[in-house]
């Protein structure tokens, strides 16, 4: 009762993991997790972690989950197990609104910035850099930005919420809007963010996954939902 | 332990790549440092007081700060300069600053310009004044006593001092990974355990190579020791 | 906008007690395992003299960097996998400002080490013979005579640690340790204003080693006192 | 030279460097107020075997006995000789005073210190004592106010002559002295010379390497000329210094064109 | 003393350092063929003379004239004399090559790099010639085989007479000598007395300041006594030694114990 979760975050993440001015972590993967927290009687615990660190620290049992938009893919799948996702969304191409996208080939030889170790990463460098798009790896997805604002990169692939929040509705990004499809294939994005856990621990894994659904039913996940967004995050 | 995945041919060009940017960018910020290093130290043992107070503001700025902080005040820093952005388009030479690489490059040459000179100036300062003197005294000027005297010997009697710079500036690249697409060997590292989930591998295969390096370097410098050193050698009878 | 700056500004100029805190206590390890490896290695027993050779050549051959980074991961899942393996339930997760006291300070135990070998053997052997030729033992020779006379010929390298040990601080967010440097990214993440919160951390640096450095000075004219200053 | 009291023994040194053998058996005794100087060219062994005496350097082969009382000496795994009891070494060294040709003061210890360094922590003498006894030697060596300043402030001269104080104040039964006055100019050898007179009239026995044929000759009582790592001539000094009986003697006693 | 060449002439010398005033007018004059001694005790002025002569150390007040040209000097703003045409001075410098009392021989270069150095890159003689020149030399203070060794691999001796071959390599006018044998043992100091001998006796000018009371009574044919920053006493050394008319010439005189 009343048990210690760890639960690590990389707060670089608008409007989902970020720090409120005063240093505390806040956005609606922190909410979703206090709600679970609450749901299942443990006492949430913020560790905050560097994104390419994550999955490694999880298995170094620096703590004991990963709630910070984490996308259920096969590969991690491999590494670590996943409860049911708590949100879906789509990620899309940014880039300059008067630039003209009619899919990867049309930007060849454009310079595009993604978060080291994400699942767009690992879609522009399967879809993009494939068709000669040039595609530069960063620590933290707040650092794209700064170099797209600083006119080093033409543009990123970013989850729309995220980079709506964290880029697009900020000064500096008027400029820029969403581009072609969004973008939902599995084998880069994953069926969306799950609580990430080690192998292993199935009593968890089915306590939180059941949380989920609790707090779906009890109304807290639509408080917590329109907080942030105008439509529910959730998906199909 | 899963090594295999290390020795993978991917993972091997990918370190075997990451030493090639590991060196180039530890020789060139090494020669540029060098060249900034005896400008900042003649400078720092001058006669001109503004010169020295300047420099020596700077040294100790740059040994003040952590070169971490310089790397992202460099490349994220001024890049977020309006003034800058304005010009690195087309204006030479802020095109250069658009570049990863030449900003990791040019924090590590102005940091190691900043400590070398330090010791360089040292050394100068500690040249025996007996020598100086004998210089005088056989009719050399100033110019001549410093060229011919001060700088010869102060520059070798840098030399132990100056390897240790070069195997702190050989650990110090492994920073480089803090602006984008710098994939030393650090990075090819963080890259491999973010993949694979290994990190323990990955960054003890990182290790053994920084090692190695360090251990060709040091080897490198006491052969150039021995020989121009010859002459600070205790007498062998 | 501004007083967010100001509010993260607060919150870095906090982080810098950590700094301190962090700094200061790896010091003192790095202090204590300085004297037992120039102990060691200038022992003249080999098993010592390998093993204080081994810690030093290793350590300043890797760069803190990736020390930290092994430490961080390797040192945490070595420890866990051996309690899996004596069938323990419990993990250990060492206190992330311990690791960093205790990780940073064994690295520059390492460079203690060689400083404080080096000026043990500069101090004249003279020094040495007189206190033996008035019938000191070898630790009452140590105490009394090398111990007193290696601070001031330490002083210059240990310095040198010093300045270089408390910038390596900024490395132990990688231990998860909120450190200024972190705070400062974090701040630019926030506010995307990378400048400002890299050059106020920059500062507090030059600060804290402005003041380490007159510290020292301080330190130095005592230990100097009965030395002369040759001069050009 | 017989009646007295044995104060040093010192029996059939050998010392080898690696495989340059320094000392090939030299040997000296020394009674109550025997002044004994040794001179011979440099390299020829002078101070190794001063420092063989007290053990600073570890001899080969030989026999140490000071004031009656014998070394205990046993063979390491190198061939040299090491004292078997640490203990019984650091008591007889007390009684061994040195004073080293470059002084070996303390450089972080004022005169005062460096004076009762040895009294008060290895033999025990309270402070209030040793200081009043480091007082006495110093007005005796002409430094009386000096007491609070490092050696590095003080001339040659005054470093020599505290260097003889703090030898002194171990109230030792033997002095050996390595080329005392090397490096000073006229002025202060005669100064360093001059108390160096009072020691031996007061009766304290020493052995004293030294350059200064004119202190052999008018100080000391008994002269051993050292060559290649043996005696070469030995015997008062006016006789030895006035009609060398060996050639080299001879040879180094022309050296110099005084 | 009259008929030979004029050398060197320097009139009037004064020097202070701070408000210690350590020389208080001192001349001399050098023909060709003439050895100076200067002695007198520690702290008398005697380097600080020396190195005034070629402006090591600027004077306050005097003149200078080398070989019949007279060096221009120029008040500087502290009172200070300075050269007031650094070309003509660093001309001058080269005929008056200086032995300094602690060799200061460029530690980085060997032996024969350091008697080239000056003659190759400040008088521009071709290096084969300079090299030649330095052999000759090296020869002649009995050092052949030596070019390549560096200076802190030879004995003080074996320096102190590179340092002479350095001097000797620039031809000069005049050779000034600083203490060149304090700190040497007996027998070396024979050796590079010797060497000095020899060079007086080939006709080269020489001032040299000396503690060797044998050297200079027996080499050179001048004396000069400094006390307290002023000349005491001059004159024929056997005169000036023999019967001194001054005290403290006679006080210092009788300082050593020989
Ligand atoms: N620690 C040492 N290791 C090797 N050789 C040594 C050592 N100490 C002395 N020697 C050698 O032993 C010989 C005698 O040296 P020692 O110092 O006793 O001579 P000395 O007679 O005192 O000469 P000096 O008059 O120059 O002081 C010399 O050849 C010297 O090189
Ligand atoms: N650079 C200097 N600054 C201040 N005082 C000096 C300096 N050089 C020499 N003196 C002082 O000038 C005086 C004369 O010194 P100088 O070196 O000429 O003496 P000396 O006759 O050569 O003595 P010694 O025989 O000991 O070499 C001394 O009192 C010395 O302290
Ligand atoms: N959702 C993406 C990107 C992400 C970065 N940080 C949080 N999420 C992923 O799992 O890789
Ligand atoms: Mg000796
Ligand atoms: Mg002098």
């Amino acid at each position: 009762e009343g048990k210690d979760l760890k639960v690590a975050i990389d707060p670089t993440y608008e409007p989902f993991t970020f720090k409120t001015a005063d240093g505390k972590p806040t956005g609606f993967d922190v909410d979703i997790a206090s709600a679970l927290c609450e749901q299942i009687k443990r006492n949430c615990v913020f560790v905050e972690q560097a994104w390419d660190g994550m999955i490694p620290g999880l298995m170094a049992k620096k703590y004991d989950v990963i709630i910070s938009s984490m996308s259920i893919t096969e590969e991690r799948l491999k590494q670590v197990d996943f409860t049911d996702k708590y949100y879906n969304t789509p990620s899309r191409v940014v880039l300059k609104k008067d630039v003209k996208y009619t899919g990867p080939a049309s930007i060849k030889g454009k310079k595009i910035g993604v978060l080291k170790a994400s699942t767009q990463e690992k879609y522009a460098l399967g879809e993009l850099k494939t068709k000669g798009v040039e595609v530069v790896s960063y620590d933290a997805q707040d650092q794209v930005y700064l170099d797209i604002k600083a006119g080093r990169l033409d543009g990123t692939v970013a989850d729309i919420l995220e980079v709506g929040g964290g880029f697009l509705g900020k000064p500096g990004g008027e400029a820029y809007e969403l581009k072609g499809d969004e973008l939902y294939i599995p084998k880069y994005f994953g069926t969306g963010a799950g609580v990430a856990l080690r192998k292993g621990q199935g009593e968890l894994k089915k306590e939180i996954s059941a949380a989920i659904k609790a707090i779906r039913a009890n109304g807290k996940y639509k408080a917590i939902n329109d907080k942030y967004f105008k439509f529910d995050v959730y998906g199909k | 332990m899963e090594w295999a995945v290390i020795f993978e041919p991917d993972n091997l060009a990918l370190f075997g790549n990451g030493i090639v940017i590991t060196l180039w960018l530890l020789f060139s910020s090494l020669a540029v440092g060098a060249v900034l290093a005896l400008i900042f130290a003649l400078l720092l043992t001058g006669p001109w007081a503004v010169a020295r107070w300047l420099v020596g503001a700077y040294t100790f700025v740059i040994r003040g700060t952590p070169l971490l902080i310089q790397v992202y005040l460099i490349y994220y820093g001024l890049g977020q300069l309006e003034w800058i952005q304005a010009r690195w388009d087309a204006v030479w030479p802020w095109t250069y600053f658009k570049e990863p690489f030449f900003c990791a490059l040019l924090a590590f040459s102005l940091n190691t310009a900043g400590y070398t000179a330090e010791m360089l100036a040292g050394a100068i300062r500690e040249t025996s004044a007996g020598e100086i003197e004998a210089a005088h005294a056989y009719g050399m000027n100033r110019f001549q006593t410093m060229l011919r005297v001060v700088l010869p010997s102060a520059m070798r009697r840098t030399l132990p001092a100056y390897s240790n710079e070069v195997v702190m500036m050989l650990h110090a690249t492994s920073l480089a990974s803090a602006v984008p697409n710098m994939l030393d060997v650090t990075s090819a590292a963080s890259r491999i355990y973010a993949t694979y989930y290994l990190p323990f591998e990955a960054y003890l295969a990182a290790a053994a190579i920084y090692l190695t390096a360090s251990f060709c370097l040091i080897g490198l410098f006491r052969v150039a020791e021995g020989r121009l050193l010859a002459y600070l050698a205790p007498r062998k009878d | 906008m501004t007083s967010n700056i100001q509010s993260y500004l607060l919150v870095i100029l906090h982080g810098s007690l950590l700094t301190v805190g962090v700094s200061l206590g790896a010091l003192l390890v790095a202090i204590l395992l300085g004297l037992l490896g120039a102990a060691a290695k200038l022992s003249g027993r080999p098993v010592l003299v390998a093993l204080g050779t081994f810690y030093t050549t290793i350590i300043r051959g890797i760069p803190d960097l990736v020390l930290m980074l092994l430490v961080f991961y390797g040192g945490t899942i070595g420890i866990n996998t051996l309690l899996e393996k004596m069938g323990s339930e419990a993990t250990i997760d060492i206190e992330p400002f311990a690791a960093g006291v205790i990780t940073i300070g064994f690295i520059y135990g390492a460079y203690m080490t060689e400083t404080f070998r080096g000026a043990i053997l500069s101090i004249p052997k003279g020094q040495m013979e007189a206190a033996w030729a008035f019938g000191m033992g070898r630790t009452q020779t140590f105490v009394r005579i090398t111990l007193p006379q290696m601070v001031r010929y330490a002083l210059p390298g240990f310095t040198n640690n010093w300045l270089v040990l408390i910038k390596a601080t900024a490395l132990v967010s990688l231990i998860g340790l909120q450190e200024m440097t972190y705070l400062a990214k974090q701040a630019s993440a926030a506010t995307r204003s990378p400048f400002v919160f890299f050059l106020f951390t920059g500062a507090l640096f030059l600060i804290y080693s402005s003041v380490s450095l007159y510290a020292l000075k301080k330190v130095n004219a005592r230990y100097s006192l009965g030395t002369k200053r040759g001069q050009l | 030279m017989t009646t007295t009291p044995l104060k040093l023994q010192v029996e059939n040194i050998h010392k080898r460097f690696g495989s340059n053998e320094v000392l090939k058996g030299v040997s000296l005794t020394a009674h109550a107020g025997d002044v004994i100087s040794i001179i011979g060219s440099s390299g020829s062994g002078k101070s190794t075997f001063l420092r063989c005496i007290n053990m600073l350097e570890k001899p080969h082969q030989g026999r140490i006995n000071v004031a009656g009382e014998e070394l205990h000496l046993s063979p390491g795994k190198n061939g040299e000789l090491h004292a078997a009891n640490p203990k019984q070494l650091a008591r007889l060294r007390t009684k061994l005073a040195m004073v080293f040709q470059h002084f070996n003061l303390w450089a972080h210890m004022t005169v005062l210190q460096n004076i009762i360094e040895a009294p008060v922590h290895v033999m025990g003498v309270p402070r209030d004592q040793a200081i009043e006894i480091a007082r006495k030697y110093l007005a005796k060596v002409g430094l009386e106010g000096k007491e609070d300043a490092y050696p590095a402030h003080l001339s040659g001269g005054q470093q020599q002559r505290v260097a003889i104080a703090r030898a002194l104040a171990m109230e030792p039964e033997v002095m050996l002295f390595d080329e005392p006055t090397s490096a000073l100019d006229p002025e202060l050898v005669s100064e360093v010379l001059k108390v160096m007179k009072n020691l031996a009239l007061e009766g304290r026995t020493m052995v004293v390497v030294t350059h200064e044929m004119g202190f052999a000759r008018e100080v000391s009582n008994h002269l051993i000329f050292l060559h290649k790592g043996l005696i070469e001539e030995e015997g008062h000094p006016k006789q030895v210094l006035g009609s060398p009986k060996s050639v080299r003697l001879a040879q180094f006693l022309s050296g110099s064109l005084k």
